[in-house]
């Protein structure tokens, strides 16, 4: 915690900040600025391009990063493209489906169909929405329970010879729940559906490997991995990201040009063009370097014992509804809950009087939301930085907002 | 506590007792509006006779500042002309615009300046704001429609 | 000078740092790093959506940032789009205008025209040639003269009823040359045609002012304006990023989402899904700051200054030829040269072992360098840390390579 | 000085005075390679005669480091089996990747050894290495179009 500096700011009224927004970004460590600060101001130079000193270190320092982010997710190194998010990320992807040429693996046309899940972030979602409509394909999805587990019953009868893409996220943002991945790659691998795995809350809470999990696509974001804003991934497998079509086209991707038309670098190059967000990589780099020395096995436990710890003081408080899995099995650390007769936004509210700062509303989860016909949920995640006494905090905050708005 | 300057007793009241609140059948137009960052709705009628708002209802789901928000709203509105309307929602928008500098013109605002304290929370004037710019929208929709012939 | 913490660090042997590649990317004050680490250690939180006293803080601090930008060009606030790059705002633009559907203004087809010159970077190139490919449109362009300028007399011919974009540079990143936006804007004006700016080479270096110019869209990089990496700007007048599609979809762009579509918040929200780089943004905004500290007329000035010392030394050179205007009219701090017998990578080199750097090769604009049957030039390019003295040390440079190679 | 490294006199020589260089009209194939960050280019022409390299030559433009290496890759292959210059390009690639660690193999490698400095100008591995990849994607094409029926 004490490599957290915004952690030792005081909040309203003096409060110490309770900080329980990590599903929407995390906060850095020094280290992290610092990484960034050094980059600035010892090596900035536009990377690939230059033929000088400077050049030499930026470049070097940005692809030092791209191997970090290689062998944290278990990727070759040329299968990691730096985009600037996950958002970013997964609209690349549609994009590059819908550049490809009719009669490519990645074209889809009127009779094919995208499936995605109900729990989806609209950043998982919208992009195949657009990419059905530009396409002529049909959007299809797994909905959930009642207890916020996907209906895995429904697997055989959506995913068909018509499924194409299979895209879907690896842990709710709003559930906290943790999808069955081996199940749902099963099924797209027995029609020959590719697989995109949106990973933007498992890859900062516990070690995720791309080749064992067996996905064709990943995409996370930095700035919810302790890294810097502006920074994402897209992973994809070497052989599908050399056959696919580029989205931005400009500098440092290109084989060659002329007026009429051009050719492409290889990838990671191809999906890269202009110049980089070279500190945000170099950041993201020591971002991953400080996960790393914790060990993500210890980041997943500590996460696991505040989920649990969460779990039982929410069982006892009166009038809270917890939306998503009750148990911590398969399940991250994320507490989304209702309380009865108060809006999320006035809970959110009184607990940010407390110095407490949760997020309140559908959490770019409406379809979600309106499935379980609530307008949204607060929602508290929790990260390395969290204690116990931080659940606590919250508990009283909670109990504070329903007797200050004289429910209980 | 700063909490109290936001939840003054009588938007506790509006929000616990909203007024004009049930759509009523009587309408010249109906407008739906949502504030897309948290997901709160309302949707609102409205009748306009002579220039004159006649009739005004809503139903919604939000948090007690939408709901007390709109409901003092339409208690204001209700019996005036549009144009006195509009005098009274520039002024509570300017309130809201005022970062905790303004108090509000009791006399044009009645209820609606125990609102004053929302100006001091920037995330909340949108909530403040969503049933009046439903209300704008619906009778600027209402004079367009009288309009023709 | 002293605000630049990289002008401090030794070079290869000792040496001081020449850096003549501010066209590439410029360098940073300490007042944009400490702007980024002090969002980081004090208000980090995900704009748009907390309803915490962070986020509060983060969101003033971001939408401040777009409220510099906008007073920095003479823009409305909501005109003002955070991209990742100058490169990443003018696909956005290509996208967009696919992604209009047919009948709106936007949309191309068979018949239509996109003109763009000659003299462009490959970002303001390939993205066109990419949404002709889409569109089933035809490229066409505006040569250049020997000289460097554009060929002015091909303007009536060029761009005529079918020309629905004109898309072109302010001023060229290889020759220098400051392009006569009025007649080109008038040009467009005349057929109805939208025009697009690339004011890459001409924001970070004199006063632009959009409603002045007449333009319809305007493109530029954070990077290369003092401002951190991963942050560009798009700029499009209000009604027309009203009536446009988006091109990335997701979180904070929307109105409302279902599951099976989705409508758009208004601009510029709706081109800006995902967590946006909002460190990046306050950094941005600290440049521009710094910027108009500085005073963007005494900026110019000095510039002029640089310009005129350079090309007067370079004349003086044997063996040296300048690539584009040989005077300092209408021409900005870009010195592009060839060296009889040496190639510019071997330039470049010989420069770089006496701290200077400089860039070399095409310069991304390939199709320039053929025109005028070259393989690339050595760049050098100024900013206001740059000295008279600057220009002396790159001369004797020169001439030591010249020397290097037995050439002179 | 460091400079001295890169460019020893036999990479000038090379570079003055390029060996193979002028497209022969005897090839099996052509390939055509560029270096997309700088612009340099490479035509090679080449024919494989019973697995043995036959007769190569080429055409360019390019900086000292990748005329000079390009000269020097056909002086080494010509006249060598495909396999024999397969483990050379080995060879030099590894050195090329050494950081300044190592010599070269002068029974190996030749004048190549010359190019051993480059290794320490990250930017130049791609000029030393231009002529070497477009060898050997033209060798990969020579043998299996000498492999067809
Ligand atoms: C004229 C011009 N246009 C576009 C670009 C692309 O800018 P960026 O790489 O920052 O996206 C550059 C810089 O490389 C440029 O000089
Ligand atoms: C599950 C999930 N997917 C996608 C995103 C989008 O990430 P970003 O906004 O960083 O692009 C988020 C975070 O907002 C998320 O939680």
């Amino acid at each position: 915690m004490k490599d957290f500096p915004i952690l030792r700011r005081s909040m309203r009224g003096g409060k110490r900040l309770t900080y329980l927004d990590s599903g929407a970004t995390s906060q850095k460590p020094q280290s992290v600025i610092d990484a960034q600060s050094t980059f600035y101001a010892e090596k900035n130079a536009a990377v690939h391009r230059g033929a000088h000193l400077l050049a030499e270190e930026a470049d070097a320092a940005y692809e030092g990063a791209r191997k970090i982010v290689a062998n944290f997710i278990g990727a070759e190194i040329d299968e990691v493209v730096f985009t600037k998010s996950a958002t970013e990320s997964i609209n690349a992807i549609a994009y590059s489906f819908s550049n490809s040429g009719a009669g490519s693996r990645f074209s889809l046309k009127p009779g094919d169909s995208i499936v995605v899940t109900e729990m989806e972030h609209h950043a998982n979602l919208i992009p195949w929405q657009q990419l059905a409509r530009r396409t002529g394909a049909t959007l299809k999805w797994i909905p959930v329970t009642q207890e916020g587990r996907l209906d895995y019953s429904t697997l055989d009868h959506l995913v068909d010879s018509s499924t194409k893409v299979l895209a879907f996220t690896h842990q709710s943002n709003v559930l906290g729940t943790i999808n069955d991945v081996a199940q749902l790659v099963a099924a797209a691998k027995k029609v020959g559906a590719l697989t995109v795995l949106d990973a933007c809350q498992s890859v900062p809470h516990f070690a995720v490997d791309v080749k064992s999990l067996g996905v064709d696509f990943l995409a996370f974001s930095g700035h919810k991995t302790l890294g810097p804003t502006g920074i994402g991934i897209l992973w994809g497998r070497a052989e599908l990201l050399d056959a696919m079509e580029p989205y931005l086209y400009g500098g440092s991707m290109i084989e060659s040009v002329t007026m009429e038309s051009a050719t492409w670098a290889p990838a990671p190059r191809k999906f890269e063009a202009g110049v980089p967000n070279m500190a945000g990589a170099v950041g993201f780099g020591a971002a991953l370097e400080y996960l790393n020395s914790l060990g993500m096995e210890n980041v997943h436990a500590w996460e696991q014992e505040l989920t649990q710890y969460a779990l039982d003081k929410f069982s006892e408080l009166k009038g809270v509804t917890v939306i998503g899995p009750k148990d911590a099995i398969d399940r991250g650390a994320v507490i989304s809950f209702t309380v009865e007769g108060i809006h999320p936004h006035d809970v959110g509210q009184v607990l940010d009087q407390h110095g407490i700062a949760v997020r309140t509303g559908h959490h770019c989860a409406w379809p979600l939301m309106k499935k379980y016909g609530i307008t949204g949920t607060t929602r508290a995640s929790f990260y390395i930085y969290n204690t116990l006494a931080d659940i606590d905090t919250l508990v009283a905050g909670v109990i504070s907002a329903q007797e200050y708005f004289k429910v209980i | 506590m700063e909490l109290d300057s936001l939840y003054q007793e009588v938007i506790l009241d509006h929000y616990k007792h909203p007024h004009h609140k049930g759509l009523s059948a009587e309408k010249d137009v109906q407008v739906h509006h949502v504030n897309p960052s948290c997901g709160d709705e309302v949707t609102l009628n409205l009748s306009v006779d002579g220039g004159i708002v006649s009739n005004i209802s809503w139903d919604g789901v939000g948090c007690s500042i939408s709901q007390a928000s709109t409901s003092i709203m339409t208690e204001l509105v209700t019996g005036k002309s549009v144009a006195d309307a509009y005098i009274i929602l520039d002024n509570f928008s300017e309130l809201m615009a005022s970062k905790g500098t303004m108090k509000g013109n009791e006399d044009l605002l009645e209820d609606a300046v125990a609102l004053a304290g929302v100006s001091k929370f920037p995330a909340r004037i949108k909530c403040a704001l969503l049933g009046w710019m439903a209300f704008k929208d619906a009778s600027v929709q209402a004079i367009d429609g009288s309009e023709k012939p």
